[in-house]
């Protein structure tokens, strides 16, 4: 295992420390492992927390600021967060008209939040939970886990996120949230396996001409495995799965990004973007906004997921709104 | 059993999972996400570490406290499931040395309500599938005439069937359920962790029962 | 050899018609392999001009745009751009008050540059040209081909944009994109060596438990091997090497950069800083502003660098003046 | 040489390096930057494909060719170093048909034009190491009588010998240069795709060359 620390132990906190010496307007508390907004709880303002397992980095943290989350509670490196922090990281929010939990759709993460949400309730704070489960690599069923939560997480926190900042109520904002996971729909495709550092060594083995299908962003191996394809053919399976799944129809507008996992220079990605931009123009579908870039990524993995939000004008002016987030930051 | 003994249960638990972190790990890296050992060694860690000096006034005292700090330290889907199951057992224990009967009911609470929470079924792949039939062993043996050493051991060996039975399972629950049917033909790492739980249950009370041996 | 392309020898233009296709505030000269603001030329402003090899992404195309460089020239993967293509772009941005070339120095860059730089003065064009050398591993020297340009450039390119967004004059700009590369000083660490879609294999063998110490960002070895350090040393390794070449005074005020060199995941550049930030606390400097993530990147190397500047009020209000470029975006 | 033998060097060039073109970018991975191959048959696809159909009305207009489609098409090091010899060599040869002592200035002109852009001596390890002893080489053959095929012989030869002398050398100059000491032991990619050029130069004018067999 080659990675620029000290003891895998330590590297969550050790990190969270950089992360306090880099951002002023961030709120980092290192030992318990809770990054909020400075300027927190703002009254009056519906407060947004999230989290999960580090290594998904610059998700959650990163989203920090004004226009998009209050507070974030990463876990250990793939590790959902733990109850005390999510309860702490929603009363550090809370500005007296309630917070919504943004939680991607894993066992943990859905356990943990519930259980923050409940101590939450007892401490007189009202709490809305968005579910986000967007990746179509998994089929969904009440009988199974169901879908994981992916790259829509992004666009769920900024629109959620702009909601909240116009004043917009608990219901709403969590209501806006929801309707961007409905319309989103993500596909992962990963080249290597990542090293978590307690584990020390690749998640799997993959031989060099190889790849892993539907993967998700903790390192598990994917649906399938095939051979290694042209990024035109990948972007391919990608598209036939999102159109499987949750069909674009000729001039849909969609918020497209294309991530990095954490290993895939972005001379990829951009070069993925323009397969993406073909594909969906011959279908018809108009991209209206983009982000190319590692965003939801899964510590050094070499891969990248798309993913496709069906926006209409009112999810756009939410887009559009200012944010001011360590990762994330436009308008004014 | 007694507040020593069911402290010694769970000492014993931390040390086994220390010891067999890298390897529930490693199961976890085939089918998972590669932290299962690392979360429970962290949750049965800091479980040691809360228990120490701790007064406890019943046996439910130490395995309510056990579970609060399984939740509260390991995260992931494994610190709420096992963290509300050791809660529940704790609940329904209120007494200072609890008869046989009152752990098998005990044991029965922390399955209802880690299957409440995570709503796994035998066949999911999960720790149900080593944790039901090793209760189902407890209650038998004891219905036979068993002691809580003999009702511990069976379960224990049923725990470590019912994990072997996870090979064949295609997950249905948690994060290996996202494989398909490439989750078939791995151990289930909460399956084995249950039995690690289950058979140091059998080696505390087995060392703890009056000598069987024809004395 | 493991990436997202379709045919080693497209990379790059493909590559180009996802900027073209993500970024429409830009304009994109997919075959002649230039970007270009659309507002360009901005008549009676100083024009920029950076370009280098690809494979250094964002630098420089995702550097385009107001507030920072009017155009771009990528070359071929590490391979810097020919004579005519800077020629172009210079001549796109030619507002009528001069241009000025931001060029790394290497061999390739500084030759194919000064070859522009001479057609655009037999065409009436008046250019500037800015060296940057701040890489530390190498020993500077009349006789060689002296250092290398690496981070620092992200620096002079924004400070140097923000001087020609002012309506300095030519001499000026170049002045003070000169005085940014004096006070700046690089230095990089890589765990692994990147892998040209060309070349087709890593440029080097880099065994399990070894580092480069001084690595470039075009996938060559570095000054020496070692057996690989925490991240605790590795930092000061880096900081001595800066200590050593451009010695920090107490009460110094610094830019620092934490740049990852492609593959590595944010949470080591992060705990990385979070290493910096002790170590110039305890050599009394200031850090005043920061960038953690990936910016100079060298493929899909592991690896990052370290970049420390020194500023005055100057510098620092043209740092903070406003950005609006794909990868480097704020103020107003 | 007249014009289509110019021609034929120029293509037999090409053909070279882009038989060779693997070989000098994995020299330039163990010391540069792994694009020497890729860069040199860039240009000299570039340059057959502008020499095609091209009425070249004299042999420096050949070469003045080549050497400015290797500057807009090359880029990194070699492009604007090559570009400027072979523009170099074109500037001084103006007949359709040169003698001996014509091509031997223009090589002059050709090392003279690169070392004035790049700065190199030799010991730099470099083209300069393959040029400078193949130009020597060129020009004592012609003073010892020799033809254009024999000094195009020896001075390949030479280039030889002197991109062998490259691997001892510590590089000061180009990419190599930034590992220091860590740049001996290796051949330079410039000083062989030098190599290349002058072995081709010899092939083609001993081809051309009035039959020496004893006739
Ligand atoms: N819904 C569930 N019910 C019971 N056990 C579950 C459930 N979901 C997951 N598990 C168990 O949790 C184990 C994984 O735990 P762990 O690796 O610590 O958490 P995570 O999956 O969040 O990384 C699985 O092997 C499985 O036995
Ligand atoms: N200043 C110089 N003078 C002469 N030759 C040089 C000089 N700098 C570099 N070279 C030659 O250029 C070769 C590298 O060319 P190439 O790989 O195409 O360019 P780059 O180094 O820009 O990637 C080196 O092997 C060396 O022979
Ligand atoms: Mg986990
Ligand atoms: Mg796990
Ligand atoms: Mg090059
Ligand atoms: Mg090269």
């Amino acid at each position: 295992m080659k990675k620029f620390i000290n003891a895998p132990d330590d590297v969550v906190r050790e990190a969270l420390a950089g992360v306090a010496a880099a951002h002023a307007d961030l709120r980092v508390d290192v030992s318990n492992q809770i990054v909020v907004r400075t300027d927190a709880p703002v009254a009056g303002k519906v407060g947004l927390v999230s989290g999960g397992g580090s290594g998904h980095e610059p998700l959650h943290g990163g989203f920090v600021g004004a226009g998009m989350l209050d507070a974030a509670a990463p876990g250990e490196i793939f590790t959902s967060p733990v109850p005390d922090q999510i309860l702490a990281a929603t009363k550090a929010v809370d500005g007296g008209a309630g917070v919504v939990h943004i939680v991607k759709n894993y066992t943990g993460d859905v356990l943990n939040f519930q259980m923050a949400a409940e101590l939450a309730l007892d401490d007189g704070v009202r709490v809305e939970t968005v579910l986000v489960d967007d990746d179509v690599a998994v089929e969904n069923s009440t009988w199974t886990a169901g879908r994981r939560g992916t790259g829509a997480t992004l666009i769920v926190e900024k629109v959620a996120g702009a909601a909240a900042a116009e004043g917009q109520a608990l219901e709403a904002v969590a209501g806006v949230g929801r309707r961007i996971n409905e319309s989103s729909a993500s596909f992962a495709v990963a080249l290597t396996a990542c090293t978590t550092p307690a584990a020390g060594k690749p998640g799997f083995d993959l031989p060099d001409d190889e790849m892993e299908v539907g993967v998700g962003i903790h390192g598990e191996p994917g649906r399938r495995r095939e051979k290694l394809l042209s990024a035109k053919e990948i972007v391919r399976i990608a598209y036939d799965a999102i159109q499987s799944a949750k069909p674009l129809q000729p001039a849909d507008r969609v918020i497209v990004i294309v991530n990095g996992l954490g290993a895939t220079p972005l001379i990829e990605l951009y070069l993925l973007f323009g397969e993406v931009a073909a594909v969906l123009k011959d279908a018809g579908v108009e991209i209206v906004r983009n982000l190319v870039g590692n965003y939801v990524t899964s510590l050094d993995m070499a891969g990248m997921s798309v993913t496709v939000c069906r926006a209409d004008d009112e999810i756009l002016r939410l887009w559009d709104a200012p944010v001011r987030t360590p990762a994330l930051r436009w308008g004014t | 059993m007694d507040i020593p003994l069911t402290r010694t249960w769970i000492t014993t638990v931390a040390t086994t999972i220390a010891e067999q972190s890298d390897y529930l790990t490693q199961l976890d890296s085939a089918i998972g996400d590669a932290d299962h050992g690392v979360n429970m060694n962290r949750g049965f860690s800091a479980v040691v570490a809360a228990l120490d000096g701790y007064e406890a006034t019943s046996v439910g005292d130490v395995l309510l406290r056990t579970g609060t700090t399984l939740v509260s330290r390991v995260g992931g889907a494994s610190g709420p499931l096992y963290g509300t199951a050791f809660r529940a057992m704790g609940k329904v224990l209120d007494g200072t040395d609890v008869d046989d009967r009152d752990v098998a009911a005990a044991l029965r609470a922390g399955l209802e309500g880690l299957q409440k929470l995570g709503a796994a079924v035998p066949g999911d792949k999960t720790i149900v599938d080593a944790y039901a039939p090793a209760l189902e062993a407890f209650d038998s043996d004891l219905d036979n005439g068993g002691t809580l050493a003999s009702a511990a051991s069976a379960a224990a060996d049923a725990a470590r069937d019912g994990m072997r039975g996870t090979t064949a399972m295609q997950a249905r629950k948690g994060r290996a359920s996202y494989l398909g049917p490439r989750s078939v033909g791995h151990q289930d790492p909460g399956a084995t962790s249950t039995w690690l739980i289950f058979r140091a249950l059998a080696e505390v009370t087995d060392r703890a029962a009056p000598s069987t041996v024809e004395a």
